[in-house]
């Protein structure tokens, strides 16, 4: 059984459809990759499977749990997080705040420990500080730690979107779209994270349009087209389909 | 002079616990609880009855209208703690409308628009009425001030960080993996026991209570007084309370000062100057003047 | 059933009443993104403003319903600009709660001018319309149309004309109405004078149908918002229908409840119909 | 305190839902001190007035009144008009032998342990009602429909209209209301299923307002009976004249021929001055005249002196602080007949004994019909 | 044609971001910004069109100073810009952006959108989709599709093609090379630094709030220092 297994799965949106009968699904400490065309209903798919929204039909099952219609938080306990391809976050707090907020099962957030300061809750607290701290350095974002979000720059957000993902620790990661805005240089090296990540064990699904990217990293890479599978294969097989080539990649023209 | 002012501190005082309540769930959490007067009714009727009619001990009868303060208010909000902000402010608007219609009208719990006098004062025979004022003064301040230093604790605690990421974006916050109706439920519950403690303080210090006492106005009151002190930090609601205290009654004294206008204009330009000076406050200093604080990361 | 249809249509005329203010506050609401309270004492205004133009100056009703709007879109201008504009960065609870103090303060300006006394309209009341035993005023009929029309012409405006679309654009955002050439400021303005323009006049209304003192609007404040939320903040037609709804609900609650209950009532209707539909009737999803 | 200006203090509704009252009230009790104060004032000493708002409620009101007590001063306090906001007071009072005059009008407020510091002007709910009662049946109605807001005093008003109407064979039915309403038509609808022949309205001028004209649109055919304080010449200006002609009104009055009521509204300008602004007049007079009688000014020498000025059966009738001041200083000693009645009180403070005007609206102004 | 002199300029009253960058662009110039993120790139672009006011140093387009100006103003003398976030009025209809950004008389209004429409063809279909629900690419797409109704004098893009699918960005460089080809004076921050480069006349790398180097954009992209820092190998 796949870790997260999605069976046909239908939405329309004001009876617009969007997504037509997806199937998906990553196996356990895979690195799989997702892309499509503009449009293709990849965020959508995300949307379901993380509970933004309760799809007309299908369902998602995750670790063996039937997750369709769980509520967001639900599903983040059983170990699943995601990243918005809009980055999106707590725009008054601080990074250093947004960071933390991910951090899982932080005993320190119990009323009581707060109120008392129970052992167990410092210890908890301190543990993910020292993680948010060191994905702050990781992420080129320690000297703006002590912003608040709204005083971010476009690909800093996006940053912190990533860094929220790795926070958590979780047993599946779904980034959407993390490295766009994101500089190539450092590109380079949270994909060189995330590849150290996912050899830990941590489940991940990368939707790209960054298509060395998706090379470097992703096997196998789903396909997605109008609201439904186009494919699924290797990078290499998919990039060499006529009809992804036709879809997505786009002739490339010689620029004069 | 000096029991007016004794008297002017526990008033503030009183006004300062409601400050923090609103500041807890309005400051903190997002949640605009327009209601505040209904928790404070609640909590001031919960301690009047039970101390009157069962001859229960004052200082149980205050844990009292702390623990119906909070029963009501989450039994009233739970229904809206999925929805949007907007909300819960119409129902806690009509929560507080429903407490003042149940007192008015239930003659027989609540003794109707009579309201209910005899309200026992703690040490009351011990003390006389001077003496009995500042020990209030010292009660209510103290309670305050513990008040104060929880919620600040509060405050700057993880669980505080949770509260204040559902102000921001809740929806964020469950894919975040935040309970947030439970956490939402708790600082309401919080809150809402904090403003029946103030209430079941006022009502052991007037004696009395009526319909009439708790009328919108406090609420807007409190509301002008957390935004003057500043949104989102304890210490500015405590100073909001006092700014707004300070300003309700200083504006009777100016006005009184204006020569040749009747009692109406000078009540109601006592008025406008309270307005007046939470308006100034805002245009000068539009986060209140003791602003959220945003705590620093640890170094590392 | 004669009761209930009565009862139902003594709730379409009371909630008209409700309607046109509850109306300008969504506009404002739809456009600037803060609920503007200072919409009670802006009715006061308005009606104390009708008022004057009506016993004073001796203008019919129609005048003096201008004179209504214009006054307190003036007075809602001066607001805005002295009181409330500055203050929007802090966020829009901060510039309500600085509409209920400037509420407080117009209010208490009405009050030093005029006292507390009572004041009626210097024009003659009419008596009920029968038929099949049903009662209807012929001049709150009059106001239902009022606020048909006034809603018809708002609503079409806000989403019909490029100038309403560009009060929906800057509401959105600002700094790329700027960018596309609309001037926030001027829009903000327009509409806080045709938000509070409203208010105007619902308190003229409200004061013909009842009395003008310091507090005729600020009085009602409460179901008028109420109203607004029900019908979903921003929606003009909401608005309507929300006020419609919550006249309607406290009216038939009077067949089998006591009519001292009447406005928890209300509430209870809101809680109902929100419990259903969380974004309020015609509210758009956030 | 012996020195300076006498002070006394109103706490009347300024703002708030007694605001159409409290103004007027708090202009009256200043116009006797000017006038007292222009006779030479009392005990040598000039008499000051503050006056302070109730914002018609009791948290406010209590802020005003310590304030009032407090940091002025003052000796008496007078004027306070919603029950919750005297009964609120009224502890601070008796605590700081303060006296209070109020004008309220819930029972239970002469029954507080106020060991004599307060008294009032206002007759008894339930004598009211009985004469709403008996001037209903007087009238010829057989079926009576009375109309309020919430109020502490609905019950025993009620009560005691029930009462004088059913004794007489009579039918009486109640509706209390919500008085922050724009309309009333279904609480019209409901009385005029009872079809009733007179109609009692229990309320204050601004709801009452409303709920004449609603009244009038209905096209209800009985006839009207109110309070005068609710039904003013002021409101009966205002509305439209077919709207108000024929409303009967009640309120306390003097014994006919006293002359403390015209005094007083040629005093502050007033037509006809309201039962609230009348007390007011005779809460100052009374408490003024009982100082010169002590020859102190405090609270607890008008405590224990009101009842030599208000009901001295030796006393030369007086209608004014003036002249009962004059008389004092000629020897004599004084009784006082007000501008509401002739201001006697029993041991808890309330008046013993009062008579009722009855007037009723004819072509547009209120005209006397009767005392009684 | 557009010419930025030692901008000082930040958030809020003691922030500075930039620190004094420079830059110009010729008419029919296309000139592309890379750097790091969070260099104040956006910030630059966002002083140019005036949604940051510059605390020293001069803007001027055409030869005209256009610093003491507001954002509107200089939106009406010819700027159009596509910011890097929120770039489309999410809570209005696809059709009423497109309505909103037209700013030539009215009657020419319907050609023009109709235009636009062909050459995208998803707006079309999605006319009456609230913007807010567009996938992040169709959005870009929007934006673009609204500044280049503006007509105007020059274009500002901040990173238009991120999040759009690798056939979008080619047709999307290749319109912007169309664009330069018809005279536009275009200024670009891209993160598709490379393919950025290859297409630009000249470039800037901006770090920390500075112009760090300049040249044409193949010498930049050819420069082994600037691709180990900026371009990712
Ligand atoms: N609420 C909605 N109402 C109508 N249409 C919607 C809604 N949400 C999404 N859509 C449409 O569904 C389609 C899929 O959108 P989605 O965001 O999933 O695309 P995507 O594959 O992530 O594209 P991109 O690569 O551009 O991000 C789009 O055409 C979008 O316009
Ligand atoms: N609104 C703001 N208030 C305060 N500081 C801000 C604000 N926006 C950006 N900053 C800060 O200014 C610096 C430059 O931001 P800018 O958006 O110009 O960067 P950028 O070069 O466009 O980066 P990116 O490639 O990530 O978009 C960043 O360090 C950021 O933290
Ligand atoms: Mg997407
Ligand atoms: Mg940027």
């Amino acid at each position: 059984m796949s870790l997260l297994e999605v069976r046909d799965l239908r939405h329309a949106f004001y009876r617009v459809p969007v997504l037509n009968g997806v199937d998906f699904s990553v196996e356990a400490h895979e690195f799989a990759g997702l892309v499509g065309p503009n449009g293709a209903g990849k965020s959508t798919l995300y949307n379901a499977i993380s509970g933004l929204f309760i799809p007309d039909a299908g369902t998602v099952t995750f670790d063996g749990h039937d997750i369709t219609r769980m509520t967001p938080h639900e599903r983040v306990a059983l170990g699943l997080v995601r990243t918005f391809q809009m980055a999106r976050g707590f725009p008054k707090l601080t990074v250093f705040q947004n960071l933390m907020l991910y951090a899982q099962d932080n005993l320190g957030e119990g009323l009581l420990a707060s109120l008392f300061g129970s052992r167990t809750g410092k210890q908890a607290e301190e543990a993910a500080a020292a993680e948010a701290l060191a994905i702050a350095h990781r992420l080129r974002l320690d000297h703006v730690i002590d912003n608040p979000l709204t005083a971010l720059s476009g690909g800093q957000k996006k940053l912190v979107e990533i860094g929220r993902a790795l926070m958590a620790r979780p047993k599946m990661i779904l980034l959407d779209e993390p490295m766009a805005g994101v500089n190539p240089t450092l590109t380079q090296q949270i994909a060189d994270h995330l590849r150290g990540l996912n050899a830990d064990g941590i489940t991940i699904c990368l939707i790209e349009h960054d298509m060395p990217l998706i090379g470097q990293l992703c096997n196998p890479v789903t396909v997605l087209a109008e609201g439904r599978t186009l494919m699924k294969g290797t990078f290499d097989a998919v990039i060499s389909n006529l009809d992804v080539q036709e879809a997505y990649l786009g002739a490339r023209k010689e620029h004069a | 002079m000096l029991s007016y002012l004794v008297f002017a501190l526990i008033t503030a005082g009183i006004y300062g616990i409601l400050a923090l309540s609103l500041n807890l769930i309005w400051g903190a959490a997002g949640m605009v609880n327009l209601g505040l007067v209904g928790f404070f009714a609640v909590g001031a009727y919960a301690s009047a009855l039970l101390t009157t009619l069962t001859g229960m001990p004052i200082w149980l009868g205050l844990i009292c209208s702390m623990a119906v303060g909070a029963l009501v208010g989450v039994a009233a909000t739970s229904a809206t703690l999925r929805l949007r902000g907007d909300y819960l402010a119409i129902v806690t608007l009509g929560f507080a409308e429903v407490v003042r219609l149940v007192a008015l009208n239930e003659r027989w719990l609540t003794k109707g628009a009579d309201g209910i006098s005899g309200i026992p004062r703690p040490f009351a025979g011990l003390l006389n009425p001077a003496q009995f004022q500042i020990f209030y003064m010292v009660l209510v301040l103290a309670i305050m001030i513990v008040a104060f230093l929880l919620l600040r604790r509060i405050d700057r605690s993880p669980f505080g960080r949770v509260l204040k990421a559902i102000r921001e974006d809740q929806e964020l916050a469950s894919f975040a993996g935040k309970r947030i109706v439970r956490f939402k439920m708790i600082a309401f519950a919080l809150s809402a026991a904090l403003a029946g403690l103030a209430g079941g303080l006022y009502a052991h210090f007037q004696s009395y209570i009526s319909p009439d006492h708790f009328q919108s106005l406090l609420t807007i009151y409190i509301f002008l007084a957390v935004t003057a002190g500043g949104v989102g930090r304890p210490a500015g609601a405590v100073l909001g309370a006092f700014l707004v205290v300070g300003f309700l009654e200083g504006a009777r004294f100016i006005a009184h000062i204006i020569p040749g206008i009747s009692a109406v204009q000078a009540a109601s330009v006592r008025e406008m100057m309270v307005g007046l000076a939470l308006i100034l406050i805002l245009q000068f200093r539009a986060q209140g003047v003791l602003p959220e604080q945003r705590l620093p990361a640890p170094k590392r | 059933m004669i009761p209930l249809i009565q009862a139902i249509l003594n709730g379409i005329m009371a909630g008209s009443l409700l309607a046109i203010p509850a109306m300008g506050l969504t506009a404002m609401f739809a456009v600037l993104r803060y609920a503007n309270f200072s919409i009670g004492a802006l009715a006061t205004i308005g009606a104390f403003a009708a008022w004057y133009a009506n016993t004073v100056f001796g203008w019919s009703e129609i005048p003096a319903l201008i004179a209504a709007f214009v006054v307190a879109a003036l007075v809602g201008m001066l607001v805005e600009q002295l009181a409330l504009k500055r203050l929007r960065p802090a966020g829009a609870l901060t510039v309500a709660i600085a509409s209920i103090a400037a509420s407080v303060l117009l209010e208490n300006v009405v009050r030093f001018i005029f006292g507390n006394d009572l004041r009626a309209f210097d024009t003659p009341l009419v008596r009920d319309w029968f038929f099949w035993g049903l009662r209807v005023g012929p001049q709150q009929l009059q106001n239902v149309i009022i606020a048909v029309v006034i809603m018809a012409l708002v609503f079409g405006f806000l989403s019909l004309t490029r100038y309403g679309k560009a009060m929906r654009a800057v509401a959105d955002n600002p700094d790329l109405a700027r960018i596309y050439r609309m001037d926030p400021q001027k829009i903000a303005m327009a509409t806080v004078a045709l938000g509070t323009g409203l208010a105007g006049v619902g308190g003229m209304l409200l004061g013909l149908d009842s009395a003008i003192e310091p507090m005729t609007g600020s009085r009602l404040l409460l179901p008028i918002f109420a109203a607004a939320v029900l019908g979903g903040l921003g929606s003009i037609p909401g608005a309507l229908l929300g006020a419609l709804i919550i006249g309607v609900g406290e009216e038939i609650s009077l067949l089998f409840m006591p009519a001292t209950y009447r406005s928890a009532i209300g509430f209870v209707v809101i809680l109902l119909v929100l419990s259903m539909r969380p974004q309020g009737i015609l509210g758009e999803r956030r | 305190q012996s020195t300076g200006p006498i002070k006394l203090g109103t706490l009347t509704p300024l703002t708030g839902a007694g605001g159409p009252y409290g103004p007027v009230m708090a202009a009256a009790a200043k116009a006797v001190a000017d006038q007292v104060n222009a006779a030479g004032g009392v005990l040598g000493r000039t008499v000051e007035i503050i006056s302070e708002d109730d914002q018609t409620n009791p948290e406010a009101g209590v802020r005003a009144a310590r304030k009032l007590i407090d940091v002025d001063g003052v000796q008496a306090i007078m004027g306070t008009w919603a029950s919750s906001v005297t009964t609120a007071v009224a502890p601070l009072c008796w605590e700081s032998q303060i006296a209070l005059a109020t004008v309220s009008g819930a029972d239970t407020i002469t029954q507080l342990p106020h060991q004599g510091y307060l008294f009032r002007t206002q007759p008894n709910t339930a004598l009211q009602g009985r004469k709403f009662g008996e001037f209903a049946i007087e009238q010829g109605a057989a079926r009576v429909f009375f109309m309020t807001p919430q109020t502490p005093f609905v019950e025993s008003q009620f009560g005691a209209i029930k009462a004088a109407v059913e004794a007489a064979g009579g039918h009486v039915d109640l509706l209390v209301y919500d008085d922050k309403k724009s309309s009333y038509r279904s609480e019209i609808d409901e009385m005029l299923a009872f079809n009733p022949d007179m109609l009692v309205l229990g309320g204050y001028t601004p709801d009452t307002t409303v709920l004449l004209k609603d009244v009038y649109r209905s096209g209800f055919g009985g006839k009207l009976l109110a309070f005068a304080y609710s039904v003013n010449q002021k409101l009966v200006d205002e509305l439209p004249a077919d709207v108000v002609e024929g409303i009967f009104t009640i309120s306390p009055s003097p014994a006919e021929g006293a002359t403390g009521y015209s005094e007083l509204s040629q005093l502050i300008n007033v037509t006809s001055p309201d039962t609230y602004t009348a007390q007011v007049y005779d809460q100052i007079n009374l408490i003024l005249l009982a100082i010169a009688v002590a020859g102190t000014a405090s609270g607890t020498a008008i405590k224990d002196d009101l009842r030599q000025v208000s009901q001295n059966p030796e006393g030369v009738e007086v209608a004014n602080a003036v002249d009962g001041l004059q008389a004092l200083a000629a020897g004599q000693a004084v009784n006082y007949n007000g501008a509401s009645g002739p201001c006697d009180f029993d041991a808890i403070g309330d008046i013993l004994d009062c008579q009722f005007r009855y007037e009723q609206v004819k072509d547009g102004t209120l005209t006397w019909l009767k005392t009684a | 044609m557009l010419e930025a002199n030692a901008i000082v300029a930040g958030y809020g009253a003691a922030e500075q971001i930039l620190k004094g960058a420079s830059l110009n662009v010729q008419a029919g110039e296309l000139v592309t910004i890379i750097g790091p993120n969070g260099a104040g790139k956006s910030t630059l672009l966002k002083t140019i069109a005036g949604l940051v006011p510059a605390k020293e140093g001069k803007i001027t387009l055409a030869g005209q100073d256009v610093t003491a100006q507001s954002a509107l103003e200089r939106a009406k003398s010819g700027f159009a810009f596509v910011m890097q976030e929120r770039n489309v009025f999410g809570m209005l209809q696809v059709k009423d952006n497109l309505e909103l950004a037209y700013s030539g008389p009215r009657r020419g209004f319907a050609s023009a959108r109709d235009a636009m429409m062909d050459r995208y063809p998803v707006l079309a279909q999605r006319r009456h989709q609230l913007a807010r629900t567009f996938s992040g690419g169709q959005r870009q797409i929007l934006a673009m599709a609204m500044a280049l109704l503006t007509k105007p004098k020059i274009l500002l893009l901040d990173e238009p093609t991120a999040g759009l699918s690798p056939k979008a960005t080619n047709e999307l460089f290749d319109a912007i090379i169309a664009l330069r080809n018809e005279g536009m004076p275009i200024l670009m921050v891209e993160q598709h630094a490379l393919e950025a480069l290859q297409i630009s006349s000249r470039g800037y790398v901006l770090v920390a709030g500075k112009d760090a180097a300049t040249g044409t954009g193949a010498e930049l992209a050819a420069d082994p220092e600037i691709r180990r820092l900026f371009l990712g190998g």
